[in-house]
């Protein structure tokens, strides 16, 4: 039964992400996308990803569409018609996905429980978590632990995106001036003439960031951990930004803080892998943290979670405002 | 535990764990210094492993004391080895003696940023060499990328951000490409460590998603790689990036992807897919010949001096690939030395021309008569790692070269097309060079040539290092020879 | 039942394609980048997909409650990472149209082509 | 009984939609987003139910914060873009032109 | 005393299910912005309360109650506010509730 309001969503799924190609309007086009990630986000709930849910309705519905609004603002809304003739696209477009529906023959059905991969690996996963962790949620464990390279190439991958966007918008005539970073007049007002949103968004800051704190160190018993809890955060703050200003919400945190926190997230993360091999251990090894492996794994988990919603946080915050803090030029 | 066992994960911590540091350096060259210092730290690192390589054979190591392929190995091979060197040898010799060209490219205030960006592309590109483990690939690769990005928009000229933005889009395709093809392998065999997917993938051979997963990671690949005709991002991002970066990822940055296709190729699907030996050479012997003779034939024609160059670079991955689609040792070993001699011409090459942008205002060719006669030391060396490239006997290009005809011949009558074709391109760049080199030595001089004068000490001293590395290459190619042999029986190891 | 088993392999070429062709067939960089936004979020599917178990739960091992079927949880993790480096190509891209837009003033592909002729 | 309810709050999200994909005005989408937020929200909610895991729920009150916040986005855009016509356009001009 | 619970919250649920369908329906057919937007905040809000409700005789005293309380209070803040701003918006950009829907028209 639910498998069928898969099937029912999915269709909604793709029925957007025509609507959105479609349309010419930029705007309608972000809308669109909005839609498009709350569903994605619905159906990867259905099929038991719960922490892939919750990150990308925190980063499809919600930041990603504050980075195209913003850049919209900067830019347009208006995609001109193109002269490109779409034949050529829609031949390389038509084999490929001719190609992926014939080997999808071949895949094993939905949920099939004798599938290649609920065989190998993963059971070991179920297995010894709650044997070498001692906590429920699966996806923390080997997301901080067992996998826990990957993540921290992906605090790289944040920290890499967060220098990129400050560095290539330092430059150009948009560019806030390096001597005396001066804010534009437009964005900063806020929404300050908006009584109702403002005192209703300023009551709500507080238990959003109080959520995003419980999701940050509840990640290892809940769906959640430091990047879901990062962008939560994020949001809040971000909504302090649209409601006050941008002037205001870098007063209260100001770029350096920002980029402090995405460098200090960062380290703690690879100095917490550097301890590990002082002490004996592999790199990232979180065992030998600690007299007893299983609350050194601990310990190591909530130290590099830590690290990464500091990362994560700092840097999706540094993005936005380097986009709001933009004059619109021409 | 000794360090020595900590190399593996040493070499790509080390870069990676102080980018962050460098962003927060303000003071003057402070940035700079620490990026170099932590650049030659990662290659002494690389030739540590490299002898110990030599020594004691392939390294693994386990991230987090996590056995593969529960958690994520790295694994340092002769051939990783080889890619190593290359990559922090060109970081580490373009940051120290580039600093000149890069300050005139670059304000003051943006370049802790830049500096960052530079250890982040050196951490993802050693990342990827290193891993052990087809999705921690993926995720260096967008480390190596994404910091690739901002070096490339660096670049003054506002023609750079179209040319970034084109490779953004190309190259995110490519990277979901390879990882649509990691899911579906993934998906058939349960694994995703590389040497695991080799042994699994023996149960579930020649079914349909595993198939197309070979396409999907040889066509993400080869897009990340600039293989013809997947190319056209490489041109505009080379000439418009900042000199120095060019000359960073001329030498190495599609090698790297290159190495992951040779690896997937040779140890993930060759016993594993029927005919895929067969496959694989059929598709790509005509791409590699091709991709050859056309970028060749369009830098005969391109006056832009950069641009020129980077249609060199994907002739001669189509080189490398040429020597790899042979399929057997004689071949791969001249393809994986290629890798080493075509960075250290075209790192030459770059270089020369980084020096001579110091000085002209243009790099356009009808700009440059009688440069030579002003910058003698400049064009000298860079006629040296053009005689290189083009493969003159005493320099490092003839080796691989020559390595390159005698695995083709083997082929029997095709080889003799294929002969014929690699003394065609290398015939037309000896024409293209010796255009620039005509112009250089013998034009007549633009008015403003009077202002002209030699190219910085430093930088001129870093152009002749890799100069001369070509020709010491040339001369005594034991070390890359060795390393390139290795490699290629160890790709070749398990095949009748 | 059966028919529908490969549903959502199915969806997610469709989707897979639809952001394939915006991203390459589109001129308006934003539009491209959305594309690309559609194009990954494909992908997601394809893991998420593949680590679904039938009569499974979520991999939140539940205190007191025995016998349970978990899904998969490495394709999660997987997809964890790849949306970040999702969002952080995206934030990349758009910066990039920005800077587009402020020196040339148009951010359709065709017209920065004609103007970088023009000079 | 669920069942039922999930169903109805899926039928109501495809209809929102629809809307979003009619139009006509802009707001008409921004209303359609933020209807299909709230829907998402309670079919989380419901679902979370279903699948006998009450502790998901700390999804749904991620959705429906992450959605108002969309919304505020959305609403302070309009502000900005209103501000830059205000600035760039001939008084007079129509800044309720959603036209293409 | 579970049946009677177990009724209620199943009434709730319905009627709320109903009420929700409703409002999808007027969001779809009623002709001009403002009528749609009234359809939509207007069942928003009853249909949030009774599923919730019914969610919440389903938990009973356990932290899920709590939890969609929580959802409960967030959404009757911020679905009415949302729906203000919109208006708002849509008033100041020069749209007004008198027009009929032919003067809307986007394309």
């Amino acid at each position: 039964m639910v498998t069928l309001f898969a099937v029912f969503l999915l269709t909604l799924l793709v029925l957007t992400a025509i609507a959105v190609v479609q349309t010419k309007n930029l705007f309608v086009a972000v809308m669109l996308m909005g839609i498009f990630s709350l569903l994605m986000a619905t159906v990867f709930f259905i099929l038991d990803a719960a922490d892939v849910a919750l990150t990308e309705a925190a980063v499809g519905a919600g930041i990603s569409t504050m980075l195209f609004l913003a850049t919209l603002a900067l830019t347009g809304e208006h995609e001109k018609p193109s002269k490109k003739g779409p034949w050529i696209s829609g031949l390389v477009v038509a084999i490929t996905s001719l190609i992926l529906i014939d080997a999808t023959f071949e895949q094993p059905y939905l949920g099939d429980p004798m599938a290649p991969v609920q065989q190998h690996v993963a059971p070991w996963y179920l297995e010894m978590t709650p044997e070498l962790m001692d906590f429920p949620n699966v996806v923390t464990a080997v997301l901080a632990s067992f996998r826990g390279y990957d993540t921290l190439g992906e605090v790289f991958v944040v920290l890499t995106a967060c220098i990129g966007v400050l560095f290539i918008l330092s430059a150009g005539p948009g560019a806030p001036n390096p001597k005396s970073p001066r804010i534009p007049t437009a964005p900063s007002v806020g929404l300050r003439h908006h009584l109702i949103p403002r005192v209703v968004g300023k009551l709500l800051i507080p238990f959003i960031v109080l959520f995003g704190l419980y999701v940050q160190f509840h990640g290892e018993y809940s769906p959640g951990g430091g990047f879901q809890a990062g962008a939560i955060i994020a949001a809040g703050m971000i909504l302090y930004a649209l409601l006050e200003g941008e002037k205001q919400a870098l007063k209260v945190l100001p770029q350096s803080v920002l980029i402090g926190m995405v460098v200090g997230g960062a380290m703690l993360y690879g100095m917490v892998g550097v301890v590990g091999m002082l002490m004996g251990g592999n790199f990232l090894d979180y065992s030998v943290l600690s007299s007893n492996p299983v609350s050194g794994q601990q310990i190591g988990i909530l130290i590099i979670e830590i690290g990464v919603g500091l990362a994560v946080c700092g840097a999706l915050l540094a993005i936005f405002h380097a986009f709001a803090a933009r004059r619109s030029v021409g | 535990m000794s360090i020595y066992q900590h190399l593996p994960a040493l070499q790509v911590v080390v870069p990676m764990l102080i980018a962050p540091l460098v962003v927060l350096m303000r003071g003057r060259g402070l940035a700079w210094a620490m990026a170099t210092a932590t650049s030659m730290m990662a290659f002494i690192i690389a030739v540590s492993l490299t002898n110990i390589v030599l020594e004691t054979g392939a390294v693994s190591y386990a991230m987090g004391s996590w056995q593969a392929p529960y958690g994520i190995e790295l694994r340092v091979t002769a051939f990783s080895a080889l890619l190593l060197l290359i990559v922090t040898a060109a970081s580490t010799i373009t940051l120290l003696f580039g600093k000149q060209s890069i300050d005139s490219q670059l304000e003051e205030h943006r370049q802790p940023m830049f500096y960052a960006a530079w250890l982040l592309v050196l951490a993802g590109l050693v990342g990827i060499v290193v891993a052990g483990d087809a999705f921690n690939i993926f995720v260096f690769m967008e480390v190596s990328s994404l910091a690739s990005y901002i070096l490339i928009a660096a670049g003054p000229n506002r023609k750079a951000m179209p040319s970034v933005f084109k490779y953004l889009i190309m190259g995110t395709i490519g990277a979901t490409f390879y990882l649509i093809g990691v899911g579906l392998i993934y998906m058939m065999t349960g694994t995703l460590n590389l040497a695991d997917m080799e042994v699994r993938l023996q149960e579930v051979q020649d079914i349909k998603p595993i198939i197309v997963a070979a396409g999907f990671i040889t066509v993400g690949l080869a897009l990340k790689a600039a293989v013809f005709p997947l190319h056209v991002w490489l041109p505009n991002s080379y000439t418009y990036a900042p000199h120095m970066v060019t000359a960073f990822f001329a030498a190495c940055a599609t090698k790297v992807s290159l190495f992951v296709l040779l690896r997937f190729e040779f140890l993930v699907f060759h016993q594993n897919l029927v005919e895929h030996v067969g496959h694989f050479s059929t598709f790509l012997i005509p791409l590699a010949v091709i991709g050859i003779l056309l970028a060749s034939g369009v830098a005969l024609f391109e006056s832009h001096l950069k641009r020129l160059l980077a249609y060199s670079s994907i002739a001669q991955v189509g080189y490398i690939l040429l020597g790899a689609s042979m399929a057997t040792a004689s071949g791969l070993t001249a393809g994986i030395i290629h890798m080493f001699n075509h960075a250290l011409a075209k790192g030459a090459l770059f270089f020369a021309i980084a020096c001579l942008a110091t000085q002209v205002s243009s790099l356009r060719l009808e700009n440059l008569g009688g440069v030579a006669r002003k910058m003698p030391w400049t064009m000298a060396a860079f006629v040296i790692g053009g005689l290189s490239l083009v493969g003159i006997p005493g320099t490092a290009g003839f080796i691989s070269k020559w390595l390159l005809i005698s695995a083709v011949l083997e082929k029997g009558t095709l080889g003799i097309f294929l002969v014929v074709a690699v003394l065609v391109s290398s015939l037309m760049a000896a024409v293209y060079f010796w255009r620039i080199v005509e112009v250089a030595y013998f034009g007549d001089a633009p008015k403003q040539s009077a202002e002209l004068h030699e190219a910085p000490k430093w930088m001129l001293l870093g152009t002749w290092f890799v100069a001369l590395a070509n020709i010491y290459y040339g001369l005594n190619p034991s070390l890359p020879l060795l390393l390139s042999n290795q490699a290629a029986a160890s790709l070749l190891g398990q095949l009748p | 039942m059966e028919i529908l088993g490969l549903y959502n392999y199915w969806a997610y070429v469709a989707v897979l394609m639809i952001g394939f062709y915006a991203v390459i067939a589109k001129s308006n960089l934003i539009k491209k980048l959305i594309g690309l936004s559609i194009f990954q979020s494909a992908v997601f599917l394809l893991y998420i997909t593949m680590g679904k178990v039938d009569g499974g739960t979520a991999p939140i091992i539940q205190a007191g409650v025995s016998d349970q079927i978990f899904s998969n949880p490495l394709p999660q993790v997987l997809i964890l990472t790849a949306i970040v480096v999702g969002v952080s190509t995206l934030a990349l891209g758009l910066a990039i149209v920005v800077r587009i837009k402020e020196s040339y003033g148009t951010i359709e592909e065709d017209q920065i082509h004609l103007l970088d002729h023009k000079s | 009984m669920f069942y039922v309810v999930s169903i109805a709050i899926m039928l109501t999200m495809a209809l929102a939609l629809v809307r979003a994909f009619l139009g006509p005005s802009v707001y008409d989408r921004v209303l359609s987003v933020n209807v299909f937020g709230t829907k998402t929200t309670l079919l989380l909610a419901v679902i979370a139910f279903l699948y006998g895991r009450p502790d998901f729920l700390d999804l749904a009150l991620a959705y429906a914060m992450i959605n108002f916040i969309g919304i505020l986005a959305v609403l302070k855009f309009f502000q900005v873009r209103s501000n830059q016509q205000q600035k760039n356009q001939l008084p007079g001009d129509d800044l309720n032109d959603n036209r293409d | 005393m579970t049946t009677v619970i177990d009724i209620l919250s199943w009434v709730l649920l319905l009627a709320g299910s109903i009420f929700v369908f409703i409002g999808g329906i007027g969001t779809l057919r009623f002709p001009t912005f403002y009528t749609r937007l009234h359809a939509a905040s207007l069942t928003d809000g009853i249909g949030t309360i009774l599923i919730l409700g019914g969610l919440v005789l389903q938990a009973g005293w356990t932290l899920a109650a709590f939890k969609l309380l929580a959802i409960l209070v967030f959404l009757l803040l911020t679905g009415p506010t949302a729906a203000y701003a919109l208006a708002n918006a849509a008033d100041m950009s020069g749209m007004k509730p008198e027009e009929n829907e032919v003067s809307e028209v986007e394309k």
